[in-house]
């Protein structure tokens, strides 16, 4: 840290210098830390190292689907390498992302609040992620999971004789990691608000991850007990799925889905706060609709668990049972086209500067709105039929989970990363990792639809030599992303020490965060702010003088 | 198509050409969708882009451009799902005339029996013009059925039947995928869908030396022991199976079923679940004893008695006259 | 931040009432189960089961009266989505032959 | 923490419960209460996902559950669920105890109920002993030769049904009666807590959130016993 280094003894000592990150230097002053933006520092570590695993393990996926042939690797290898690439992604990436890191350093921060209600909580459900992620980890090299991230029934408890259960395990131990940020979240919103910050004031972002964590605590609970079913029929014979007793596998799927559809807005609920926030301050406008788009999202998180059905639309649930659960997917439709055309609306008579966290929020509304738009051709039961289980499935939900979450994350990682470091990071550079990744995610999921709809099935390991131009341009793709993924790393971590230092509010953004300086005291505020003000009062505070950030070069 | 570069499947079956009108259909709504806010967000992005001495305008909001874009939206949504179910609940219903084919998957091989007593791995020999019903079940975990250029797919499932019918219009060799994850060999486990004239179909057939399903199934009807409580002179312990297929049954705790597939198949195979009403729940488990392509054998016995034997060589099963039953079992 | 409510508890009298009330319920919802009421036996087991839960959240866990309105909330969500999960799985279950 | 240590003292220093980070008590307690309510909501779901499976399954095999569930003691069964009713009393009273700051009372209250709770899981292990005797047991040991009802009167089962239906026993009677162990746990620490004079009127919340616990682990005792002891006790 370029500022000066302060003895632990004095911490208490009001100098403006004194922040929560050098406030203790010790690893244990780290990792014993009950403050929600240390503990938001510690998940983004762990959740950049699991997502550059994932990555690498989907550089493997698109290695061998390079040629028809399978050439690289065994069946058995590529099994376990999706596998691992979609639980690592889903579990242990995509689910903590936004709300782990981004949510946790900013619930309090926006609502005018010290830290989190249960600080401690906070800290155990890093323990918690960490402990199921080292269970994880053990799980891969001592032979890994062939189950798909999804566990099918009888597969998982009767055909694979991989190890299911340590997976499993981890799964339930992330689960709860992620119950107690939720249910962080909840009380803190409700309990720890800033006088005068009313809930028709709050922040957007806000408003997500209030969405968010009730899918967290409704939701996630089913899962668990789900794999732990699992574990205990393939440990004890306990036979809740098995067929031969009479026991259904499709229950199985209703349980899974039961979570892991609303686990989808788990994913990119908190994504879609960001993009309000970005889009508000680099527009400088207050959002189109808030209150349509702030009650959207609990649209949302409800409708979400009405629809869970729609991935089992060929795995011989009734006739009518799919026709309702088609019906029903539709209905998280309208609240997402809400989202979308208040954002798009909100851009009319603004005044928009194209720095790096709005192009993310661009590309976000660009490569959402096909995500989505193919999501509904999914819900559509006579298309799903053909095109469930193949390529095009892969395409929807890279599509909704990269282009949409993912781009969301980057663009708040930019956006709030003078408050997290307190350091500018480089404009430029930034900006051409923004189109690497747009470019780059195009080439590698664009040609999937494709492939899907001319009918290459997912999970395929070789494939017939029709389909491989389109593989190779996937290839190719994801090669560009790759670049794209690592540039933020490198220059993320310059800035820390080269870049230029962040005034309290660089973007003159409004919301309770940027009243403090950056980086934030321990304790967020030096007074309790008093809210007096609507959310986005953009017209009260000038813009910044240069059309970007600082230090911009 | 174009083997190179293939950017549609090809369209082989009733079905093909139906779903691709939808998918053109959807393909075109969201394309409009996407054009429109794709341009929208870049013109407004240029026109108000960030300039000395031009401010923002906050603008609330409005309610009625709200509701617009919720309800315009749903509309169109709505004739996505209603096109939508209209095909699929065409997929899922067998036309009466079908003829059957059973299909048992294993890890990692696709089992066919024809009713001729035809047996083939990993293909399936069909003629145009004839509607195909397959009647499908797994001995290990799921699998699924996929023939991309039929547009069908159908997860199959062990310990209980799916179906999945189509009518062949092209002749020609087909891709037939598994498309659930299966284990190991999934990307293997598929084959070939031959689709034949009906002549060569016919000559194809009769190169076969099998004896018909149905007649295994009387064979084993007898050499399991069916035949001593299931008489078709008198009464025996069990009911007479001659025309229970497809028929209501009352049962003892005075619910009525459809007897289909599934409920022929789990007479069999648990015959304590539903007991007909008046009989006593005395026949054997037969789970374990026979085979899963005995068991098909079996089921299409008991079927052919509900029919009046056929003249064409079995190769169609005459139309019951009874209308098409939806394929699942209801449950009143 | 709602008002605290500095009542929460009632009487030792009223609890032993409550309490004597769900042993009463027990012995009912036993004694049910041996007459035969056709598909009504499962019906009132479980309506019994509810009443008692009812009462156990209302009383002992105070939910009436003293609380604010958002517990009531937070628990009513908590049935309310498990009525979604057994309702919309029995949709499948029930309009689908079992085998 | 050094820092956050020194500011609680310096806030409010006659209860040291009162964590930096809130304004003051009511906001904690507020806090710790709705944060309690929220996890009771996640077990319900947790529990919900096997009685949806349940559900399901007692439809599909209604003959094979009636008969396995007569195989259960309805007697244990009612016994243990008079034990949690009672247990419920003493938890409310206890708190109730400690909102008029009368430790002794609160203690014994805390007392009765870990034991009744015990009677509990003591009655549980011998109606499981008993499915090992009578190789209930879900596995390859397993047996179901018992297809008479209490009446005499034949139900005809297949056995692997009435398999599953011990499968959803064991689950279920076993993540309740863990549940019941971690319950037990609390409580044993809370007794000695309250007897070294933790808590107060002013301050009781971790007995008022432990009494919450206790009382939703019953809730679910409270249908767990009818749908899985009771059925088809009758004709
Ligand atoms: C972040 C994750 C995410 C998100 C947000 C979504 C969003 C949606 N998804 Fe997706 N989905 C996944 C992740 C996600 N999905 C994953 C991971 C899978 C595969 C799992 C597996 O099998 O491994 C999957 C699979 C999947 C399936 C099953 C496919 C199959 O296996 O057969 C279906 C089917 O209905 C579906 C539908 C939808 C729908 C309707 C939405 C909706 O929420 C989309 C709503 C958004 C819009 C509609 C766009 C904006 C609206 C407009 C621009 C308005 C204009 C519209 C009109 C006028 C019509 N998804
Ligand atoms: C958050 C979720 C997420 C994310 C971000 C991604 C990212 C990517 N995914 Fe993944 N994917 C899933 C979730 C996700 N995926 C899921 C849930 C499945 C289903 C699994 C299943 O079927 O069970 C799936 C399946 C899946 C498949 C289908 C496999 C199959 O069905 O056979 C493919 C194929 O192309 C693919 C590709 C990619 C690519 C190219 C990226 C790229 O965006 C990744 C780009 C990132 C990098 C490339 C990292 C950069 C760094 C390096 C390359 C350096 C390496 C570094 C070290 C070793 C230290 N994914
Ligand atoms: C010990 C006598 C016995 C034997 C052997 C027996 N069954 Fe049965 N079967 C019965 C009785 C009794 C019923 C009616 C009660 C019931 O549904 O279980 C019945 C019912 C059936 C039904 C349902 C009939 C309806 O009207 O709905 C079918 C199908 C059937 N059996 C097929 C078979 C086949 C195939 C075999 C040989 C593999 C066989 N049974 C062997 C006694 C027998
Ligand atoms: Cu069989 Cu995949
Ligand atoms: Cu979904």
């Amino acid at each position: 840290m370029a500022s000066t280094v302060i003895p632990a003894n004095q911490t208490l000592a009001p100098t403006p210098k004194l922040n929560y990150l050098n406030n203790g230097h010790t690893l244990k002053s780290w990792l014993l830390t009950t403050d929600h933006k240390r503990i938001a520092l510690l998940y983004l570590i762990s959740v950049t190292v699991f997502f550059f695993l994932g990555g690498f393990f989907a550089m493997l996926i698109r290695l061998e689907l390079l040629t028809p042939q399978g050439d690289l690797m065994q069946a058995d290898t590529y099994n376990k390498v999706f596998t691992m690439h979609g639980m690592i992604m889903v579990f242990f990436f995509l689910i903590p992302v936004v709300p782990a890191v981004l949510g946790n350093f900013l619930v309090p921060l926006m609502i005018g609040a010290k830290d989190l209600a249960f600080p401690r909580i906070n800290l155990l459900s890093w323990y918690l992620y960490i402990t199921a992620g080292t269970l994880f980890l053990h799980c891969m090299l001592t032979g890994g999971v062939d189950t798909g991230w999804t566990f099918y029934t009888p597969y998982s408890t009767v055909g694979s004789n991989t190890n299911v259960i340590e997976a499993g395990l981890a799964v339930f131990i992330a689960g709860f990691s992620s119950i107690f940020t939720g249910l962080n979240f909840i009380v803190t919103i409700h309990r720890m608000r800033a006088p005068g910050l009313t809930w028709d004031r709050l922040p957007l972002f806000i408003w997500a991850n209030y969405a968010t964590s009730l899918i967290m605590i409704l939701g996630t609970p089913v899962i668990a007990i789900t794999v732990v079913l699992v574990a205990v029929e393939r440990l004890f014979h306990l036979g809740i799925f098995d067929p031969r007793l009479g026991g259904d596998p499709l229950l199985f799927q209703h349980l899974f889905w039961f979570y892991s559809h609303p686990a989808v807005y788990i994913m990119i609920l908190p994504s879609m706060g960001v993009i309000s926030e970005l889009i508000a301050c680099f527009a400088r406008k207050r959002i189109f609709g808030y209150k349509f788009v702030a009650l959207s999202s609990l649209a949302i998180a409800v409708f979400g668990f009405l629809v869970w059905a729609h991935h089992m639309f060929v795995a011989g649930i009734s006739l009518y049972a799919a026709m309702i659960f088609s019906f029903l997917s539709f209905s998280v439709g309208v609240p997402s086209a809400v989202k979308v055309f208040n954002w798009t609306a909100t851009l009319y008579k603004s005044s928009i500067s194209y720095a790096t966290p709005m192009l993310y929020a661009f590309g976000f509304i660009g490569l959402f709105t096909i995500g989505g738009l193919t999501g509904l051709m999914l819900a559509t039961i006579g298309i799903d039929v053909h095109v469930t289980d193949t390529y095009f499935v892969v395409a929807h939900f890279h599509y909704v989970m990269v282009g949409g979450v993912l781009m969301g994350y980057l663009g708040g990682l930019h956006f709030w990363w003078p408050k997290i470091s307190g350091r500018m990071y480089p404009e430029s550079w930034a900006k051409l990792s923004a189109l690497l990744v747009f470019v780059g995610f195009n080439l590698t999921f664009f040609p999937q639809f494709i492939l899907g709809y001319v009918g290459m099935p997912r999970r395929y390991w070789q494939y017939p030599p029709e389909f491989q131009v389109l593989n190779v341009l996937s290839t190719a793709g994801s090669s560009v992303l790759a670049v794209g993924y690592l540039l933020p790393m490198i220059y993320l971590l310059w800035s820390l020490k080269y870049g230029p230092i962040a005034e309290a509010n660089p973007w003159g953004a409004a919301g309770l965060e940027w009243q403090t300086t950056s980086p934030p005291p321990t304790f967020n505020f030096d007074e309790t702010p008093v809210v007096t003000w609507e959310a986005y009062n953009y017209d009260e505070i000038p813009a910044p003088k240069q059309l970007e950030a600082p230090g911009a070069r | 198509m174009s083997k190179f570069l293939p950017l549609w499947p090809d369209q082989a079956s009733t079905m093909a050409s139906q779903v691709d009108a939808l998918y053109i259909y959807l393909l075109l709504v969201s394309g409009v969708m996407t054009a429109l806010i794709y341009i929208a967000v870049t013109v407004l992005a240029i026109k108000y882009r960030r300039v000395p001495g031009r401010d923002a305008q906050q603008i609330e909001g409005s309610t009625l451009l709200e509701i617009t874009w919720s309800i315009v939206p749903l509309f169109v949504m709505m004739t996505f799902f209603i096109w939508g179910a209209v095909i699929y609940f065409q997929e899922r219903t067998p036309p009466a005339d079908a003829t059957e084919v059973y299909v048992v998957a294993k890890q990692w091989m696709w089992k066919i029996e024809h009713m001729e007593g035809q047996r083939e791995i990993n293909q399936l020999h069909v003629p145009t013009g004839q509607n195909i019903k397959l009647i499908m079940t797994s001995q290990d975990v799921i699998h699924s059925f996929f023939v991309p250029a039929f547009r069908i797919k159908q997860d199959v499932l062990p310990g209980r039947y799916t179906t999945l019918w189509f009518k062949a219009t092209q002749p020609g060799r087909y891709h037939l995928f598994c498309a659930e994850y299966c284990g190991t060999n999934h990307s293997g486990m598929g084959g070939d869908i031959v689709v034949m004239e009906p002549q060569d179909y016919a000559q194809w057939m009769a190169g076969g030396p099998s004896a018909p399903l149905q007649e295994t199934g009387k064979q084993l009807f007898t050499q399991l022991g069916c035949a001593t409580c299931h008489r078709f002179d008198v009464q025996g312990r069990g009911p007479n199976l001659t025309a229970v297929y497809n028929k209501p049954v009352l049962l003892e705790d005075g619910r009525t079923v459809i007897a289909d597939e599934n409920y022929v198949r789990e007479s069999i195979l648990n015959p304590t679940a539903k007991i007909v009403s008046g009989f006593k729940p005395v026949m054997p488990t037969f789970q374990g004893i026979v085979s899963d392509e005995q068991l098909n054998a079996l089921v299409a016995y008991v079927k052919s008695l509900a029919q009046p034997p056929t003249g064409t060589a079995g190769l169609q099963n005459q139309p019951p006259t009874s209308p098409a039953q939806p394929q699942n079992t209801q449950v009143q | 931040m709602s008002e605290h409510e500095e009542h929460t508890s009632h009487s030792q009298a009223f609890y032993l009432a409550i309490g004597i009330g769900l042993l009463v319920l027990t012995a009912t919802t036993v004694g049910a189960a041996f007459v035969n009421l056709g598909p009504f036996n499962p019906i009132i087991a479980l309506l019994i089961a509810t009443i008692k839960a009812t009462l156990v959240v209302l009383f002992f866990m105070h939910v009436k009266g003293a609380s604010e309105k958002l517990t009531g909330a937070v628990v009513v969500s908590g049935f309310f989505f498990l009525a979604i999960l057994l309702s919309l799985s029995l949709a499948d279950y029930l309009t689908r032959s079992w085998r | 923490m050094p820092d956050s240590q020194a500011i609680v003292m310096e806030h409010e220093a006659h209860n040291p419960a009162l964590l930096h980070h809130f304004a003051d008590a009511q906001q904690q307690k507020n806090a710790a209460s709705l944060g309690m309510w929220l996890f009771l909501v996640t077990e319900i779901m947790f529990f919900g996902g096997m009685f949806c499976a349940y559900l399901v399954y007692r439809l599909a095999h209604f003959n094979a559950f009636a008969a396995a569930s007569q195989q259960l003691s309805i007697g244990m069964g009612a016994f243990n669920t008079a034990v949690l009713i009672v247990s419920s009393i003493t938890v409310v009273l206890a708190v109730k105890a400690a909102e008029a700051g009368k430790r002794k009372v609160l203690v014994g209250y805390l007392i009765i109920t870990v034991l009744l709770g015990m009677t509990f899981l003591v009655v549980k292990g011998f109606e499981y002993r008993e499915k090992f005797e009578k190789h209930h047991v879900p596995g390859s040991t397993f047996k179901f030769t018992d297809t008479f009802d209490d009446n005499g009167k034949q139900i005809p089962v297949n056995p692997k049904e009435a398999e599953l239906f011990f499968s959803l026993y064991f689950a279920m009677t076993g993540m309740h009666a863990l549940h019941m162990i971690i319950g037990c746990g609390l409580f044993g620490v809370l007794t000695v807590f309250a007897w070294k004079g933790h808590y107060s009127p002013g301050y009781f919340t971790p007995i008022e959130n432990a009494g919450l616990y206790w009382h939703l682990v019953d809730i679910i005792w409270i249908y767990l016993f009818p749908l899985l002891y009771l059925i088809s006790r009758h004709s």
